[in-house]
């Protein structure tokens, strides 16, 4: 199809699309409305279960089996960007040039590496209490590590980057996730189901299971995230496609006969 | 009348615009210095919402953001000012636009 | 109180539809990411006026930081494998007038 | 342990599995590794299959975090087993065994960093489907409808040093992310309207509503996602890019069972969510998706009969035979749905055999065009064997399961639609006629050598990686044995009584809308109605023959036919493929590869499906 | 209305005022450098103003402190990303040599 | 104002999907379906707004406070990760398409037709 036809293509769909979409939002419960079942018990349950942020309480708790599931999700990619970015055969690697960074960069970089991992920190214990928890705070802690990237430079990074063990750290947490839900079937209940002392109501330690899976998640998403951008930064910085290394340009290769060599 | 809502909303409204019409100007440096400033007004901005609603823990959106975005404004500076492969790519008959 | 709540969530929606045009419609990637990363911003700055700073917290940290920045890092792997040499001096050697880097869009 | 705990563990024993195998994968060797994967693979098929004797002819239902409903309201995600779920999740758990045990000595090296990552993903892989397959809630399907989507497409491009692989994996990842975003939104909708997420929950209160511009949009845009899983035209580009490509274990998987997922995903949510009072009506979900299944039936079989990249006439046969399941399960009756089990199941045994064997031909030659492969597998002469008998199996031959599936299928559409017959017959034999004639030509060399032409865009299939360093050493025991059992396989679904006859309650079971709400909540009544035949009737032995015939004969003729010197065949033939040409190469031209083209296909599905729907409701 | 209240008011219409003037700087100057002149007051006059004026309305405490904290965050994060920006933009004017690192 | 923010939701799938049909680089395709997902963050949360509602923990609140609908937060915040995540496995297949096959433009990918 030519790049016209398969956009005039589209664009009749999308009208089509846009007209039923449209007719459907008439027929939705008018926005800022009122009645919320499933919200409504939801927060119920969290008041039982002593969790002070419901959105945790539905996470890791009343509907932990999706987060079980989110947190294979990023377990996978992971593991599939690792399989997918690993040196090829033909690629070496090659130690970059240490960069030049501007004093102030530099200066900025070092005092905000602290700062930033103690944020992140709070972020991921507050979790069951105020917005925040294992994935937030695990992002941020991984953004912080590569704050030593910009600050200083890319060997720095590979120094304070212990890469081997947070891939078991990743893996080890996706694992205790999937695990502390036999402590349910342990103590003669169901999967996933939070058998532990609840605690008291808006207290750090409190709502059971919860802080427990929060933890893990936090240092799934912390470790994996790094170990992800760890791997694109390698593609970007340290290995040498074959092409490269020719010297031949991959333009060459590339178009019709791509494909059927 | 809450002044806090109302100064974010003068700040959603005639702050932030001209943030996102100059991020999608051409020139990378414009896009950055958009970009920029759009982090600043919008940590701003949460602080204010906390405020506003009276939910003191939004603040920490705005403590993230504070922390989070010249990080990725330097990150952006450093792979677009390191490697000056910005401009776009104009290709013979690439019409779009 | 409520009336600039639901102000707050228009304009938020306009900032946010706006930008999604804006990165939608960008050509190139890199000018893409530039916008993912306000488009983030503005979807944090939607969610916190509609009572989800949960929500809005992991759209910070993964919209504005984590994204663009892989879609960078990717960008400049994808540019660099264009016949550099393996020196790691890029950007210095490039002729600009060799259409086969133009077209790379590897104008100085 | 009571039974509704198997539930879960079916999801988390892999899962559990998969984070052993990275974590001490590289410190234990490749045998260790092997013998590692294969017991957690037959650990859960042990439980699946333990779950599916203590399930019987009733319902499992596990409330996960014991979030049981009170009064008839809950906030926890439910997993609801019968025997059709869990069948499915026993057959995914089955052939990732097989799977496991063909890449035995597939791989010669695998990664060197990371050795146990292969094997890991397949079983995360598997967490996937198995949670997909026993999920009772529409967000909790989605989550896991991403899992093995993502898992897919690294899989699908773990070989890194050739470009196919990878243009197949990213369209692939693509079109059925965008696929999974469209289905979410269509939840939000159902979310917005009912305040539910469990498919059961959300259909009870789907019959407060009238019926409107949202339920239509809401349905469409719920299933976009299963209907591009299974690959359902105009969903279907995607796939034969993907399974062509894809490391031969993996396409095993693909062909044999994730795209049979998306059926099973529309066919449950449908029955569960939508097909309630006040929902969309019974005869506007068959018209309709008859009509789908038969385009996607025709499209596959024509363009697998065009193929001479033998994977990718493989993937096309699974576009023609997904066609033929979606109208199954589109008859809405027990019996299609009872049918299309028992089809499914034998089609996975034999689809996955076939890329097996194929596999061993990338193996031993590098390469699966049916052109440049012309009488190199003489030696393999058990490899010929399974790859015929595969072919049979394909068409329908009585005592395959796929035989007996296809007849009690055809039985189901006759009273209704008798032209579907022509259907099945045409499509299993163009399918199946197809493999038997690159097996004549591969196999044994038979016929003239095929000539070079240009018949229009054409993935040759030749200058493949060979996905193994060592061309020169025998051909493991493994990738021989397992396609003879899972042909064996494939067979006993279609002799043994028992398996007919569960599968029949199952399906009356899984028609029953009434009991699965019932049963979230307590024991369930039976279900009324008696349940349908699945036996071998001298009907569908004679058509199972007749397609089968009809396989040999087109097969004979495309590998034979030009050398008949009769003019009068000559020029019949020379008619035929002119008239062909011009229906065919359009068709061919649509398979461009083109991310973008396949984007606008996907809204042009969409809106066409929006437009008829809203028409009939 | 306390005279605190009407304190956090002023500095509050202060720092909003700089904010928007950054705004309207970034569209109407047209150079790249005069852009970056914009970011400035934003940054260091604009957003701590605010950031005292939401101070001076909590009253003293912990969340004072942290509301300060963050205003001197977004202080030196913006003069730091400034210079990198203007950096930045130097470099693709070859102004600056380019040995720019990894 | 009543469907406002869900029409907004369908704008910003259907400007992705424009995006991804004409695109020329299978890296923006990419950023343009992070683009499309955003759609569904928009439709969630939008749905479960409450007038007066304000975010569901009840740390700094009393547990009487009008809460918006927590649920969907819950599901916006798994389908950002999910969306990171599939993001990333997609631009590392990207990365490599490019090294084996020279382009990653959709236009000249043509190893796969017909």
């Amino acid at each position: 199809m030519s790049r016209r036809l398969r956009t005039c293509l589209f664009l009749a769909a999308a009208v089509v699309l846009a007209a039923f979409y449209a007719a459907a939002c008439t027929g939705l419960p008018h926005f800022a409305g009122l009645v919320h079942p499933y919200g409504t018990r939801a927060v119920a349950a969290a008041f039982r279960q002593r969790t002070a942020n419901v959105i945790s309480s539905i996470n890791f708790d009343q509907r932990a089996f999706d987060t079980l599931g989110e947190e294979s999700i990023l377990f996978a990619a992971v593991l599939g960007a690792i399989v997918l970015l690993r040196r090829a055969r033909d690629e070496r690697e090659a130690a970059p040039a240490p960069g030049r960074v501007m004093p102030s960069t530099r200066l900025f970089g070092t005092v905000m590496l602290p700062i930033t991992l103690l944020t992140g920190f709070y972020i991921v214990a507050h979790g069951q209490l105020s917005p925040g928890g294992g994935f937030q705070g695990g992002v941020i802690l991984a953004t912080g590590l590569h704050l030593a990237y910009i600050a200083a430079d890319y060997r720095a990074l590979e120094r304070i980057r212990p890469l081997a063990s947070l891939d078991v750290a990743d893996a080890l947490a996706a694992g205790a996730f999937a695990a502390l839900g036999f402590v349910g079937i342990a103590k003669g209940a169901a999967y996933l189901q939070n058998v532990l002392p609840l605690g008291t109501f808006g207290q750090l330690s409190s709502g059971g299971l919860v802080p427990v899976i929060n933890a893990a998640v936090g240092v799934e998403v912390g470790s994996g995230i790094v170990v992800l951008i760890a791997h694109f930064i390698d593609q970007a910085v340290e290995i040498e496609s074959p092409s490269t290394q020719d010297g031949q340009r991959p333009d060459d290769a590339s178009g019709a006969d791509g494909g059927n060599r | 009348m809450n002044a806090w809502l109302v100064a974010t909303a003068v700040l959603l409204t005639f702050a932030l615009p001209p943030c996102v019409w100059v991020a999608c100007r051409d020139s990378p440096q414009e896009r950055l210095a958009g970009l920029n400033l759009a982090t600043t007004v919008a940590a701003v901005a949460f602080l204010l919402i906390a405020q506003g609603f009276q939910r003191s823990s939004y603040g920490d959106l705005g403590l993230v953001l504070a922390v989070l975005g010249p990080a990725g404004t330097l990150v952006f500076a450093r792979l677009l000012g390191g490697s000056a492969y910005d401009v776009p790519a104009r290709r013979a008959g690439d019409e779009q636009r | 109180m409520n009336g600039i709540a639901q102000y707050l969530v228009v304009v938020a929606l306009l900032l946010v539809a706006a930008s999604a045009t804006a990165a939608a419609l960008a050509r190139d990637p890199v000018t893409q990411s530039t916008l993912l990363a306000m488009l983030g911003i503005a979807l944090a700055v939607l969610f916190t006026v509609l009572q989800a700073p949960d929500v809005a917290l992991s759209q910070l940290a993964v919209g504005t930081a984590v994204t663009p920045l892989l879609i960078l890092l990717t960008v400049r792997k994808v540019r660099r494998g264009t016949g550099d040499g393996a020196d790691g001096k890029r950007g210095e050697s490039t002729d600009p007038d060799t259409p086969s880097r133009d077209a790379r869009g590897r104008r100085r | 342990m009571p039974t509704q705990d198997l539930l879960p563990l079916a999801v988390a024993v892999p899962l559990l599995g998969a984070v052993l195998l990275v974590v001490a994968g590289r410190r234990l060797p490749r045998v260790a590794i092997d013998g590692l994967v294969t017991a957690l693979a037959a650990a859960d098929v042990a439980d699946l299959a333990l779950l599916w004797a203590r399930t019987g002819d009733g319902r499992s239902v596990a409330w996960l975090g014991g979030w049981r409903p009170v009064h008839g309201e809950g906030v926890g995600i439910v997993m609801v087993g019968d025997r059709i779920g869990i069948g499915l999740a026993l057959l995914t758990a089955v052939l990732i065994l097989a799977v496991v045990g063909y890449s035995w000595r597939y791989f010669e090296q695998p990664p060197t960093e990371h050795p146990g990552t292969f094997p890991a993903l397949i079983l995360v892989f598997e967490a996937g489907m198995c949670g997909f397959a026993l999920t009772g809630d529409l967000f909790n399907a989605f989550v896991f409808f991403e899992l093995m989507g993502a898992v897919a497409y690294a899989l699908t491009g773990f070989r890194i040093e050739d470009p196919r692989p990878l243009q197949g994996a990213l369209t692939f990842g693509i079109v059925n992310s965008l696929a999974a975003y469209a289905s979410l939104l269509g939840i939000g909708l159902l979310y917005a309207r009912t305040g539910e997420l469990g498919f059961a929950q959300i259909g009870q209160h789907l019959a407060h509503h009238r019926v409107d511009a949202l339920l239509v949009a809401a349905f469409v845009l719920v299933l976009t996602g299963p209907l591009v899983k299974a690959a359902v035209a105009p969903f279907h580009f995607w796939l034969p890019d993907a399974h062509a490509v894809a490391p031969t274990p993996v396409c095993m998987l693909l062909s044999g069972v994730m795209v049979e997922l998306g059926i099973y995903g529309i066919a449950r949510i449908y029955w569960t969510v939508f097909s309630g009072p006040h929902g969309i009506p019974m005869a506007c979900f068959r018209d309709t998706f008859v009509a789908f299944g038969a385009l996607t039936a025709v499209v596959g079989a024509v363009m697998c009969w065009q193929q001479r990249h033998l994977k990718r006439m493989l993937a096309f046969s699974t576009v023609g035979h997904v066609g033929l399941f979606l109208i199954g399960v589109a008859l809405v009756t027990p019996e299609g749905v009872a049918g299309t089990a028992l089809y499914v199941a034998g089609h996975a045994g034999v689809k996955a055999a076939l890329f097996a064997v194929t596999g061993v031909l990338l193996d031993r030659h590098g390469s699966v065009d049916e052109y440049g492969l012309y009488g190199r597998g003489r030696e393999l002469r058990l490899g010929g064997v399974l790859f015929t008998v595969g072919g049979l199996a394909l068409a329908g031959l009585p005592p395959f399961g796929t035989g007996l599936g296809k007849a009690v299928l055809e039985h189901a559409a006759l009273s209704r639609f008798p032209w579907l017959l022509v259907v099945f017959v045409g499509v299993s034999a163009l399918t199946a006629g197809a493999v038997l004639r690159a097996a004549a030509r591969v196999f044994a060399g038979a016929g003239p050598r095929p000539r070079e032409r240009y018949a229009g865009p054409e993935t040759t299939g030749g200058g493949e990686e060979p996905e193994i360093r060592d061309p020169s050493r025998a051909v493991p025991p493994p990738m021989l044995a397992v396609p003879a059992v899972l042909l064996l396989g494939a067979l006993a679904v279609g002799v043994l009584p028992g398996i007919g006859r569960q599968l029949a309650l199952a399906a009356r079971l899984f028609t029953d809308r009434a009991g699965y709400v019932a049963a979230l909540y307590g024991p369930a009544p039976a279900p009324s109605g008696a349940s349908p035949a699945t036996g071998w009737t001298a009907e569908g032995v004679s058509l199972g023959l007749l397609s089968t015939l009809l396989a040999l004969v087109v097969a004979a003729l495309a590998v034979w036919g030009p050398a008949v010197p009769s003019g009068a065949v000559h020029r019949a033939r020379e008619t035929l493929s002119a008239t062909g040409r011009r229906v065919v190469l359009p068709l061919r031209r649509l398979h461009s590869g083109h991310i973008g083209d396949y984007v606008s296909w996907l809204a042009v599905g969409l809106a066409v499906l929006l437009v008829v729907t809203a028409a009939q409701v | 209305m306390t005279p605190r209240h009407v304190c956090a008011l002023a500095l509050l219409v202060a720092g909003i005022a700089v904010l928007l003037l950054s705004a309207l700087g970034l569209v109407v100057l047209s150079r790249p450098y005069g852009r970056l002149h914009a970011l400035t007051p934003a940054t260091t006059l604009g957003a701590p103003l605010v950031c005292l004026a939401l101070a001076v309305e909590t009253g003293a405490g912990r969340a004072a402190v942290k509301l300060l904290i963050i205003g001197v965050l977004i202080a030196a994060g913006g003069s730091v990303t400034t210079m990198a920006v203007g950096r930045a933009t130097a470099q693709a004017d070859d102004l600056v040599e380019r040995d720019s690192p990894e | 104002m009543s469907v406002f923010p869900y029409l907004v939701a369908g704008w910003i799938l259907l400007i992705g999907l424009y995006g991804m049909v004409r695109s020329r680089d299978a890296i923006h395709t990419i950023g343009c379906l992070a683009v499309a997902q955003s759609s569904t963050y928009v439709l969630l949360l939008a749905v479960g707004y409450r007038r007066g509602g304000t975010s569901p923990y009840f740390s700094d609140t009393p547990k009487s406070t009008t809460v918006v609908d927590p649920v969907v937060q819950a599901l916006a915040l798994t389908d950002v990760v999910v969306g990171a995540t599939v993001t990333a496995l997609l631009l590392a297949l990207a990365i490599q398409l490019r090294k084996r096959h020279g382009t990653i433009d959709p236009d000249s990918l043509t190893g796969l037709k017909g």
